[in-house]
């Protein structure tokens, strides 16, 4: 009789008792699992992030131990003793930064910076548009959040989620799930997020301004960038170099078409095993404990802001730029500076198109777009650097 | 690495962060511009060269009307772009 | 000349002199070898497992150590001192049960539950099928093994490779090589077992009875069940999470239509790497020193009657469940219970129609079928709270 | 997690798992049901609302000939099954 | 004031005066990547490692730490303290000798070993090719390096990659960085270091042999061939069981037919993702320190001179085998038993068609050319066996 | 399993190196005549027994100009030698 009760109270049933707030956890996985399928919410990592964070909240099932995890480090000695559950074991390769790089390979290989290389003032764009990161810094260091954690809350605004957790894996692993809630529920918001803000700021005369055709960009250009963007970018911010090297080791394989076939194969199954464990040990630090309290609101809170700094950002250096240009910019395509590729280019497409059906952004929104995705590495390296 | 744990000042977080973002872009923008005046410049010594009928020369008279094509590409991707919110990435168009 | 002597000593040819057993380990293998060629017995997994049993077997190649994982845990130690082999490594993601987890994700991804949605009061007989795994549980507690390896040795009868072996990793490693032989040959023979055994307790008149055509399972049904499954499953039975969890997340992937990507590459590309890395290294546990003795042919003749038990618990419940039933049941798709999934029902669709041509059972015996897998998993659960 | 070492009895193990195994396996089929019943009344007050020719709403009536339908593609199944003992899995059958 | 001097002297720019040494690897590196992309040198490997050397010698980023895998162990502890790159943990399968016997799988699963089969006497000259690597081995023994280092400088002339980053790993891994970039450099040399060889040591004549027509080699042969060599190569070398016991174990997969699904995933996605990781990891450990000294030339003047006389030797036993044969070989087919499939054995039908354009020897040359890999796999076994 | 560390002479080295592969390769040699005479033999012997057209005998005659073919098929690849130094290997040529 004993052996049953004992049996019993092994059951999540009886678990719960003991904390109730797991509850509140599952149906907060239960609603992203819901912007996952039914909203189309970036599916791809907010399902297996959502499902993640199911499994972690289902007690007794010790598929995860955040205490294997603390201050920063693994604790060896307990996969030693075989207290480790599943999620231990793929959780090491968010840890260990492995799998955010594996998916920059891939990244890399699915995107053309042909558009940036053709147009590169467009860089500046994407720079501005990480000043959401800095600004949001600065609010959560108001709020009370440590350095680390105030930098791993604003790379949030960066919009560039492998980035996002990388950064934050490192300086303030215990923020991990809402950072990572936050900055793909946001990227699948940006058509919500943007557009109010591009209105406020821009006239309608300046959502009419057509840009001239790019440039064709010769297969060496395309070829050399990556390898020059690594080296410079490496040597000015180390700690971005892992990033950085990634992103464009991946690109490279795509432009020199010599590597189809791993070009192939990382855009593609290898991204995808990784998105499935990433996604899935990223959604098991949400544990009720480091879930369920007012830090994850705040974060929610300032990452909606950061992400409406960085447009903002974007825009408005794209307006103070035709100060001095002849050749205006329309500044819709500064929102897409955020990165959220291909999402904020084709807002910015959208947004234009609105106010004139034959305008055609997209292209152009392409080269700030993806400058965003190594401006936030810029940032991040530089935040990596400052506090780890 | 942590430069200066305790005191470390918010405003030189942002100053230093910004600054390096945008040195860092802005000498992109330089290399790019090198980069592509070295390319344009062997590209069209090449092109003085008789090799004209290289195919590995797209000029861009090659494909007149290349704006309305991408116009038009752009218009069904953005067609479709409330529907679609996965990672799919745009890639270059090229000629077929 | 005493360097030759030294060489000559190291080549397996004069190993196999201090143990000659290792040649009776060859002949296994290349038997198993030919049933996964010649007679296509399980051939994903019997041809890894026989190739892995074949190179533990040839002495001095020092692929697998089975020193490194005795106890129950891994010598992390002697990775440390660079004497591991590749099998050594390989067999990592068993002993941290990883793969039989990640090989449950891509099984998920390929089960449709809407038969078993359809006619819920068939998971009954899924449930039936597993008193297999209990009655085969008391045989070999009275055969003289512990209540560990019993329990393991009594899941050859849920005939579901990953869960077995799960399973036996975590009470009984040192018997994985003969279960997991003895679990995907009797899979591979069900045709064989299963059809005297239903004959014999049916008549012609239940094994013609026609069923009626299921009810549509709407999508959003498709979608919540992978999820309240999971919820409610893992919350009876907290060590069964980890299996349920993957097999529903990869259903959940399938049935959303949202992460078809991800749904594709865990059926495909991540099952198949990971089913021959599982196969290499649970062949390679079958070491002649744990694998010719008595227990082995216990082994096999005990899973055997596992087989069979289950396959009888499954028709002997439907013929019961039958007495209060108006709408009968076709006994013959309780035999599908045990899972073996879709060789059961298909073997239950044949022994139909050899009695009426124009009778389908193959989509009845799909509920139980499927339901077979959640059980044995429950199942598992319970042994794993119980002994481990 | 060993309950009780030493004197788990063997009938106590095979009880509780043949309980736990039909107590989840009955309570599963209670959850199917509930949600069965609450996705059919959804279903069909939508069906009531004027959206009949929603592309969700494979009503029954739509494949009328389901039957005979499953049975070809079963029997096709079925003939091949002695050669295939690979563990490809039978998919739901969708209408094209 | 003091914290952004910090800073800059973070940055690689800084760190380069430390050592300006880098700057010539990355010139290295950038020519690695000319070399892989626009003279199509062995891209698939080429690419990544030279990327790796690249990233490798970037200073500050921090991504690989050569001295935590010194001395021929793994130093598990710094893993333990976060001080982990993202190539580091990368590398592991490198030195735990991982990606080799996965690339190998694969390679097997690509290989058909029918050629050989129908004409066994062709395995003598993939045999002669191998007197290269112990030629080398000498030579290098003169040169004043340690035995274990000379054997691995040997192993280049083995020309087949996957052999000879296995067995530096375990010889002389501080070596690895030039004997992985002499090895598939000259592997795509083969068409260029080969003809000249073939045509000193041949008169026209012998070059405008014809040879008959290959038997049909059965199925059966084909099934038995990989698991009887497996058995017999690791009974009499155990150290190259793993290298072979792979080869085989993918060529079963091919051949057996039964397992198509895991035949495919091994030659292409899991050999992408291995070949992508191995290249990395295997191009990092080219840091300046270990790359830049007169060792490095020694290697790469050492590896072409181990390729030649590997040519020689085939070329020289085909000759001597035509003394007793009425069915005389054509004697370039003897250059083909280096191995570097399948280029070597192209070059053998492209000199041989240069003098007489009906003679068709590509298929003839295929016997000794996949025997080369068997060959080089038994020759480093026995110098693993002698140096580890 | 080092053998002798300081005295293993560099020409035991090189000639039991040599040997072992000399050696492996000349009992393979004699193992696939051996495994091609017997799965001759029993091949012929089921060509004999009334299995005439069974598909699972490519019988030479069944290609007659094979030689013709793989010659066709090698000059095309060797054709292509010059720009391909990617590993992709040659697989056997099968009938369609
Ligand atoms: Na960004
Ligand atoms: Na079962
Ligand atoms: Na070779």
């Amino acid at each position: 009789m004993e052996a049953l009760t004992n049996f019993l109270q092994q059951t999540g049933f009886s678990l719960i008792a003991n904390d109730y707030r797991v509850l509140i956890m599952l149906v907060i996985a239960c609603f992203l699992l819901y912007l996952a399928i039914v909203k189309k919410f970036e599916p791809l990592l907010l399902l297996p992030i959502a499902f993640g964070m199911l499994l972690t909240n289902l007690p007794g099932a010790g598929m995860y131990h955040s205490e294997f995890f603390a201050g920063g480090h693994v604790d060896w000695s307990a996969l030693k003793e075989g207290s480790f559950g599943l999620i231990d074991v793929l959780y090491l390769g968010v840890k260990l930064g492995v799998y955010p790089c594996l998916i920059f390979i891939g990244v890399g290989a699915s995107t053309d910076f042909g558009p940036l290389i053709a147009n590169p003032t467009t860089l500046l764009l994407g720079a501005a548009a990480q000043v959401g990161i800095f600004l949001t810094f600065l609010g959560a260091r108001a709020l009370g959040f440590t350095g680390a954690e105030a930098a791993s809350i604003g790379i949030i605004g960066g919009a560039d989620g492998p980035t996002a957790i990388y950064t934050t894996t490192r300086l303030a692993a215990h923020l991990l799930g809402p950072i990572a809630v936050a900055a793909y529920s946001y990227m699948a918001l940006v058509p919500v997020i943007q557009p109010p803000i591009m209105k406020a700021l821009t006239s309608k005369k300046e959502r009419q301004i057509k840009m001239n055709q790019l440039r064709v960009v010769s297969k060496t250009e395309k070829i050399i960038f990556p390898i020059v963007v690594t080296i410079f970018v490496t040597l000015l911010v180390p700690s971005a170099g892992a990033l950085i090297g990634c992103l464009m080791l991946g690109n490279l394989m795509r432009e020199s078409g010599v590597v189809e076939r791993l070009s192939k194969t990382v855009q593609n199954e290898l991204m995808n095993i990784v998105v499935v464990m990433l996604g899935i040990s990223v959604g098991a630090t949400a544990t009720a404990q480091s879930f369920l309290n007012l830090k994850t609101i705040e974060i929610m809170v300032m990452g909606v802001v950061a992400f409406g700094m960085g447009t903002a950002g974007g825009v408005l250096l794209a307006k103070f730029m035709n100060i001095f240009r002849k050749q205006k910019i329309n500044p819709l395509i500064g929102s897409a500076g955020v990165s959220a590729v291909p999402m904020a280019a084709r807002v910015s497409q959208k947004v234009g198109q609105a106010e004139d059906p034959s305008n055609f952004l997209l292209m152009h929104a392409m080269g700030p777009n993806v400058a965003g995705v190594i401006g936030s590495a810029l940032a991040a390296g530089a935040l990596l650097a400052l506090f780890s | 690495m942590l430069l200066l744990s305790a005191e470390l000042s918010n405003a030189f977080v942002v100053a230093l962060g910004i600054g390096v973002v945008f040195v860092g872009l802005v000498c992109l923008i330089l290399i790019c511009m090198v980069m592509g005046k070295i390319c344009n410049s062997l590209f069209n010594q090449k092109k003085a060269a008789p090799a004209p009928a290289a195919p590995a020369a797209p000029a861009p008279a090659a494909i007149p009307n290349r704006q309305e094509f991408v116009a038009a590409v752009a218009a069904a991707i953005a067609e479709d772009m409330g529907t679609d919110v996965s990672r799919i990435r745009i890639h270059s168009i090229k000629k077929l």
